[in-house]
């Protein structure tokens, strides 16, 4: 198997109550690859990602990340071995302040690096720095984007998934954003996006695939996925 | 009344006060806090003052060893109680409607109380309160005032603040208050919710022990005191805002003047003036007096 | 003209979240609102909507001052609108979800005896509306269980259940895949003609497809209003908000 | 599902109509009661499972229930039920009224104490004045009577007859409420209040009326269980028994009204059953620990409670039962049954 | 003998606050009739036991649960005051036999007074008024009283000061907290700021406990002298401690009568259940006594009903605590101790009113 691949997924199935959702999908990601996630709504992106980070409770296929078998693993040992998640949903703290949204998840990569200071999230972020001691619930739906993806990147992650992540974004800030995404990737760091512009997406990809009632219809590097006559109709556009 | 009278009124409303946030301190964490609601917790504080009448006469007796010792030794056994009762009653419950915890705290109560009449009995007991803190001093003309209940306002203070910096000041604290909010992204984060749960339960089931131990001597030992601490308990919690400790202590403060004056100056209403008090609060700010923090 | 604000000011404190922001929607044009994250767009639609007051200003729905209406109020006068989280019924039926809503214009609470599920008029307006956001063939799903995408559908179908005449739609669009997207634009090209539309969005491609008419905000306070072309070669809001769009 | 469900209550009714004949004089009296205690459950389901207001006041509209129609009654001679059971109905109900108006500008927690809150007042009212007569209770004087003594509550057998035909009219009567909109609008309200109001119903007004209804059926079972045991004091009123019909309904099943129904009987039938010396002998007098083991257990088993049983087995039987996750379950109208 | 075991229905309270009072009046009851070779009036005795929680509101259908389910011919019950009261309702509605052994609640022997209905305890009228004459003859001319805001406080406080005002003192003030809060401290000041000549109270079990220790360590015990009803020392010594020395109270018993009768009682007792009694066993076993009186007047046959009661009524009940008789209102007229606390003993100091007999106001008999 291959050495730097810090994502092998193989067979995966997922299931929620008896709705079986994936059926054998599967993934790989290098170490400092950009993916892209394609797919219509509820074809099964977002459990392809929940299932990988151990959310999915009913799953089966194997799981391998960073050389380790993952198949059976919990949330936060996975994360611990340096994947971030940017949930669809945004998913910060309600009850917590801002600041206290990013200090609380605070942490050095798993080879001690913090290149990503609070201070450095406050630069990308300037709307957050104005609103340090608003309570996540109280901030506008963009902000809470920004919070989500600044938390993520606080934790100073090896892989780093971005479900949706410019949902409801300006575009100066969605362009800040892919920005991003091109510094992470030049800092090594590997990532895993969704998201519906998929022209971008695929732009910014190095592989990409695209996902279909849970399988995976087509697997390969960005051009060969965008150049591929069936995206089109698989994408529904 | 005279100002003598008066002052020695305050003090009393002040000792009372603090007294009633030591007994609803581990129930803000808890309740407030982890927002498990906690219908046990008085069965918690009643076991920590069975505690210091059981435990003193072993670890003073066998070990030789005081006060300190009985309660070191109590709070150990109480973080185990915790320990094991969130693994075996509560781990599973988070994901499920809150009213599951109403139900499960309800029968541990039946049992918490049973065990007790079975192991210890049924009659009342009195703890001795240490000998360096057994001494009084003059107040007023007349009476005098025991130093333990001014030692119990102390610890009740530490105790106030230690937790106030914990839970505002510390990543513990907000992993904790984020727990309460969102357990699946927690994880996200790399945080074994848990195990951090676990403890965190442990420590509220030590802290409501803590209380009974420390506040035995006063409030002497006899069945069926846990559940005539519960609802005050929860008044207190629920009044200071839920989740908020700086809130818990105000409130407490509060009812302890409400109840020291209401019993001297509207004896017949004694009984109802803390739940107007609760009604009053309540309907005029919807959600307590401090809003979490 | 169906809804009208007037110098509409919010402050949270000491942010001032909207300034003294004026708008008028008439029937048969889309009103988009765009803007920077937090310039108070959907505090905007909120105040509109009348779920929290507005620190001052005036609302006028259908020519009538409703500033002091409550929102179920100026729902049931004809004012209907979407939320940008989703804000549904999670334990319910997606067709529950909708028929809930199309109930509110039929409420006889008082009608103990008779059945819900039989209230024809609340069923077919709520397959009606299912069927236009694409739902149809997930009217049994619970809706919980949707994913995200689904859910934003179903957040406008429940918007559009309630046969409203004024559509406050914040970030419709948000979350939906490029086919969903397409029927989003073709649905509201056709509500168009017998509604007023308040757009808030940030896919320009689509703002500038079907909007008639765009108010760019920033920071709580309108810095252009005007025709998609005049808004698009603006400098300031290539500055402020476009970017190099 | 739906129809196997209208089965089992169906079944259930037959069998309280058959009961006198077959039980004891006990059984009987047993049974009325559990009755008075389903009828006062149903009244907190609405509330707590329908509307999802926890209520933890419930018994103060109960005890008042009980109060009135033992102040109501005159000194000389007994009542006419056909008046007397309005009133204290009516009594009930405009208490929970003022308690509604303002508890109901509270939400969650917050709601739960006010509610309790008030309940406290009312009971400090008979525990401490004159008024309730005092402590330690008071007796009813004589037992209503319905158009001259067509129906003598006094008989056990009567009096079973007559609650049972009240827990039938209430079951029915919410059955139908919870299908109605009225009905379908408190469970949109428990679920998403704030998008009910976008969507233009005024909350308030419904949740007020769903309060004072559950206020009055919860004074029905108050008045019923003071002409059952011709005597009422304090503790009808305290938080211990809104506590114990909160429990009760949670053990039966939230969201389901046979829930409430199956949650009294099965309380009320486990005290029996650990209290009873026969099995358990000297043990008898610790049956509040059995009492306790078993709730626990119910609670780690069942999480949908005791109505989830059903559902459990059957996905036991169809096997990938671990794959069964509690919220899973749609909620469609008929649920509520 | 033809006749069937003899059901005795024992309501008690086994949990909760009370449940160590229930135990003593139920191993009280039980010694007599073992004594009696498990035999009265002929009669084997067979017992049938419901813990009635002490909570008045599941009281009649406990009761009901005895006399219906397991139809006793007698009841034996309860505690707390207002479950006796629902007993006594439903005793006499249905005419069973009911012999309370502590409840004092006056009304059980006043307005609720019936044949059928006995008491083999005390009235809370009764230490009450007897402390009262103590008092004022000890020359104390300004009391403050306090006491829990239920009817036993109320009326043993009645009681005090029936007697002691007619003594020519003064209750200066009534003070009361809501039952079951034990915060005194607020009281206790109040107290202090009256500046009266003595205090009495009436309180009971942890709430007794935790007032004689706030009074003594509010150091008013040294400057007022505190009287109570004999409750307030009555097996809570242990935890009151020295708190508790010297402390006089009233009740019918005492732990030192040195009587004959008080000796063989509590030395067979103490053999039976390897504990020393309390007032609440005597209770329980003067119940089994006036039932036993009763029996073998109709010969066992509980049905005669005249009989029995006239038996009781006039029968001497040798009781542990001093013979003693029934009043017309079925109440104990009996002598009222007046105790002193040395140790961990009420002993006798002497007595406060010879045969106290209840008015037993309110009862048409
Ligand atoms: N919690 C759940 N329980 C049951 N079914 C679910 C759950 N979440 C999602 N599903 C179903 O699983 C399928 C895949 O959902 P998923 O969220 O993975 O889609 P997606 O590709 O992320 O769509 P979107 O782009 O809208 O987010 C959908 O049909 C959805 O209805
Ligand atoms: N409850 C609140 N308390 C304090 N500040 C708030 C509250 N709600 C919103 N705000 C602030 O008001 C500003 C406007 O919020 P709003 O949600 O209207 O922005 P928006 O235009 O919708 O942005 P987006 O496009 O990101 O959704 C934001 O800066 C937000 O932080
Ligand atoms: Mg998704
Ligand atoms: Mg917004």
């Amino acid at each position: 198997m291959n050495r730097d691949l810090i994502v092998d997924a193989r067979g995966i199935h997922a299931w929620y109550g008896s709705s079986h959702v994936l059926h054998g999908a599967q993934l790989q990601i290098a170490r400092g690859q950009t993916v892209g996630l394609l797919g219509r709504n509820g074809m099964g992106k977002s459990t392809l990602i929940r299932t990988l980070l151990g959310h999915v409770a009913q799953r089966d296929g194997h799981i391998t990340l960073f050389g380790k078998d993952a198949s059976r693993f919990k949330p936060h040992k996975v994360a611990r071995l340096g994947v971030a998640y940017v949930p669809e949903g945004r998913g910060v703290f309600p009850n917590l302040t801002v600041r206290e949204n990013l200090v609380m998840a605070a942490r050095r990569g798993v080879d001690g690096r913090n290149d990503w200071s609070f201070e450095r999230v406050m630069a990308t972020f300037p709307r957050l720095k104005e609103r340090l001691t608003n309570l996540g619930a109280q901030l506008s739906g963009g902000e809470q984007q920004m919070l989500s993806i600044g938390r993520a990147l606080m934790t100073h992650p090896e892989l780093i998934v971005l479900d949706e992540a410019t949902e409801g974004l300006a575009p100066l800030i969605v362009a800040d954003i892919w920005r991003v995404i091109g510094e992470i990737r030049k800092s090594g760091i590997a990532t895993l996006i969704v998201d519906r512009d998929y022209r971008r997406v695929l732009a910014h990809a190095d592989q990409a695939l695209v996902l279909q009632k849970g399988q995976v219809l087509l697997q390969g590097t960005a051009e060969d996925v965008a150049n591929d006559p069936a995206l089109s109709t698989y994408l529904g556009v | 009344m005279d100002l003598t009278t008066f002052l020695i009124q305050c003090l009393n409303a002040l000792q009372y006060g603090l007294l009633l946030f030591l007994v609803a301190s581990g129930l803000t964490l808890i309740f407030g806090i982890m927002g498990v609601i906690n219908l046990a917790h008085g069965s918690f504080y009643m076991i920590g003052a069975y505690m210091a009448y059981a435990l003193a006469p072993i670890v003073g007796g066998t070990f030789s060893g005081g006060f300190f010792a009985t309660l070191a030794v109590g709070l150990v056994l109480a973080v185990l109680l915790g320990y094991v009762l969130e693994w075996a009653f509560f781990s599973f419950l988070y994901e499920r409607d809150h009213l599951q915890q109403v139900l499960m705290t309800y029968g541990l109560i039946l049992v918490f109380e049973e065990l007790r009449s079975l192991l210890v009995g049924d009659d009342v007991h009195g703890v001795q309160a240490p000998d360096f803190l057994a001494g009084t001093l003059p107040l007023g003309e007349l009476m005098t005032y025991p130093v333990y209940r001014l030692f119990i306002s102390g610890v009740c203070l530490v105790l106030a603040l230690a937790m106030y910096f914990v839970f505002t000041r510390t990543r513990l604290g907000m992993m904790i208050r984020a727990g309460s909010a969102n357990r699946e992204m927690v994880q996200s984060l790399g945080i074994d919710i848990k195990f951090l749960y676990r403890v965190v339960f442990a420590a509220g089931v030590a802290i409501a022990v803590f209380a009974g131990m420390i506040a035995a001597p006063v409030s002497s030992v006899y069945p069926g005191m846990g559940n005539t601490v519960l609802i005050i308990c929860f008044v207190v919690v629920v009044i200071g805002g839920i989740g908020s400790i700086r809130g818990a202590l105000l409130a407490a403060l509060l009812i302890g003047v409400v109840d020291t004056f209401g019993k001297v100056l509207l004896p017949q209403a004694s009984g109802v003036l803390v739940y107007v008090l609760m009604a009053l609060i309540l309907l005029v700010k919807p959600d307590g007096l401090f809003k979490a923090g | 003209m169906l809804l009208r604000g007037h110098e509409i000011t919010r402050r949270w404190g000491g942010l001032l979240a909207l300034n003294k922001v004026s708008l008028a929607l008439q029937r048969g044009t889309v009103h988009a609102v765009i803007g920077t994250n937090g310039a108070g767009k959907s505090t905007l639609i909120n105040i509109l909507s009348g779920e929290i007051q507005p620190s001052s200003g005036k609302v006028e729905l259908l020519g009538q001052d409703v500033t002091t209406w409550s929102q179920p109020r100026r729902a049931r006068a004809g004012l209907g609108r979407s939320y940008q989280r989703n804000t549904i019924y999670p334990s319910f039926t997606v067709l529950e979800n909708c028929r809930l809503a199309a109930q509110a214009n039929v409420q006889k609470p008082w009608a103990w005896w008779s059945d819900a599920q039989r209230c024809s008029a609340s069923m077919d307006s709520a397959r009606a509306a299912a069927t236009r956001a694409g739902l149809d063939d997930l009217l049994d799903r619970q809706a919980g269980l949707l994913s995200h995408g689904q859910k934003r559908q179903l957040e406008i179908a429940m918007c559009l259940a309630t046969k409203p005449q004024v559509l406050l739609l914040d970030e419709p669009l948000a979350g939906m895949g490029a086919e969903e997207t397409e029927r989003m634009l073709t649905l509201l090209a056709e509500l168009k003609a017998s509604h007023a539309i308040l757009l808030v969005e940030h896919d320009m491609d689509a703002v500038f497809r079907i909007a008639d008419c765009i108010t760019v905000m920033v920071n709580g306070t309108v810095i252009a209003c005007g025709s998609p072309d005049f808004v698009r070669n603006s400098p300031e809001v290539r500055i402020a908000y476009l970017g190099e769009h | 599902m739906k129809s196997s469900k209208f089965f089992f209550v169906a079944a259930a009714f037959v069998l309280l109509a058959l009961w006198p004949l077959m039980a004891g004089q006990y059984g009987v009296d047993l049974v009325t009661k559990i009755m008075v205690f389903a009828i006062f459950a149903l009244s907190l389901e609405l509330l707590v499972g329908s509307t999802g207001l926890v209520c933890f006041g419930q018994a103060a509209f109960f005890g008042i229930g009980a109060y009135a129609t033992v102040l109501l009654t005159p000194q000389d001679g007994a009542p006419s039920l056909l008046w007397l059971l309005p009133a204290c109905v009516l009594a009930a109900a405009l208490y929970a009224l003022l308690v509604g108006a303002l508890s109901l500008r509270t939400k969650g927690v917050y709601f739960i104490m006010v509610t309790l809150a008030f309940a406290q007042m009312a009971y400090y009212v008979v525990h401490d004045t004159p008024l309730g007569g005092g402590t330690d209770g008071i007796y009813l004087m004589a037992k209503p009577v319905v158009l001259g003594t067509l129906l003598d509550l006094d008989k056990p057998m009567a009096f079973y007859g007559f609650t049972l035909a009240c827990l039938t009219a209430v079951f029915g009567f919410l059955t139908l409420l919870l299908r109605s909109r009225f009905g379908r609008a408190l469970a949109g309200i428990r679920v998403n209040e704030q998008r009910m109001r976008a969507t233009g119903f005024s909350t308030y007004p419904y949740k007020l009326a769903a309060f004072v209804i559950s206020g009055g059926m919860a004074g029905l079972a108050g008045f019923l269980f003071a002409v059952k045991d011709g005597f009422v004091n304090p503790e009808l009123i305290s938080w211990h028994l809104s506590g114990e019909v909160l429990i009760m309904i949670i053990l039966g099943g939230l969201g389901h009204l046979r829930g409430a129904l199956i949650g009294a009987f099965a309380f009320a039938l486990l005290q029996e059953f650990f209290k009873s010396e026969a099995i358990f002998g000297e043990f008898a007098k610790h049956w509040h620990l059995g009492l306790g083991l078993s709730i626990i257990a119910c609670v780690a088993l069942l999480p949908r409670g005791l109505v989830g049983v059903p559902e459990q087995v059957i996905t036991r039987l169809r096997g990938r039962s671990g794959r069964v996750r509690d919220d899973s379950v749609v909620e469609v109208s008929h649920e509520s049954v | 003998q033809g006749l069937p075991k003899l059901k005795v229905g024992l309501m008690l309270p086994y949990t909760g606050t009370y449940a160590a009072l229930g135990n003593a009046i139920e191993n009280g009851f039980r010694l007599h009739i073992a004594e009696q070779g498990g035999k009265l009036g002929g009669r084997e005795i067979e017992f049938v036991k419901v813990d009635d929680e002490s909570d008045p509101s599941k009281a009649t259908d406990n009761v009901n649960k005895l006399i219906k389910r397991d139809n006793v011919d007698v009841l034996i019950g309860s505690v707390h005051s207002g479950v006796a009261m629902a007993m006594a309702k439903v005793a006499k509605d249905t005419g069973t036999v009911l012999i309370v052994p502590n409840a004092g609640a006056d009304a059980v022997t006043g307005p609720m007074c019936a044949s059928n209905i006995f008491r083999s305890s005390f009235s809370n009228w009764q230490p009450g008024y007897a402390m009262g004459e103590v008092v004022a003859k000890k020359g104390h001319k300004k009391v403050v009283t306090i006491t829990w805001k239920y009817a036993a406080g109320d009326e043993s406080i009645r009681g005090f000061k029936e007697s002691f005002e007619k003594g020519g003192g003064k209750v200066v003030k009534e003070l009361n907290l809501p039952f079951p809060n034990v915060e005194f401290q607020a009281l206790l000041t109040e107290i202090a700021a009256a500046k009266p000549d003595a205090v009495y109270t009436f309180f009971a079990g942890g709430g007794a406990v935790k007032f004689v220790k706030d009074y003594a360590a509010a150091g008013l015990k040294k400057t007022i002298p505190l009287y109570g009803a004999g409750f307030l020392t009555d097996g809570t010594l242990d935890a009151q401690g020295a708190d508790a020395a010297d402390l006089l109270t009233t009740l019918h018993y005492a732990d030192s009568l040195n009587t004959p009768r008080d000796n063989a009682f509590r030395l067979s007792y103490a053999k039976a259940y390897k504990l020393q009694p309390d007032v609440y066993a005597v209770q329980g076993y003067d119940a089994a006594q006036m039932l036993a009186v009763g029996l073998a007047a109709v010969k066992g046959d509980i049905g005669k009903k005249a009989e029995f009661t006239t038996a009781i009524e006039k029968a001497k009940i040798d009781s542990p605590r001093g013979p003693f008789t029934l009043s017309r209102s079925h109440n104990p007229v009996q002598d009222i101790y007046l105790r002193q606390v040395g140790g961990k003993e009420n002993k006798l100091a002497s007595i406060a009113s010879k045969a106290l007999a209840d008015p037993g106001r309110g009862c048409r008999l």
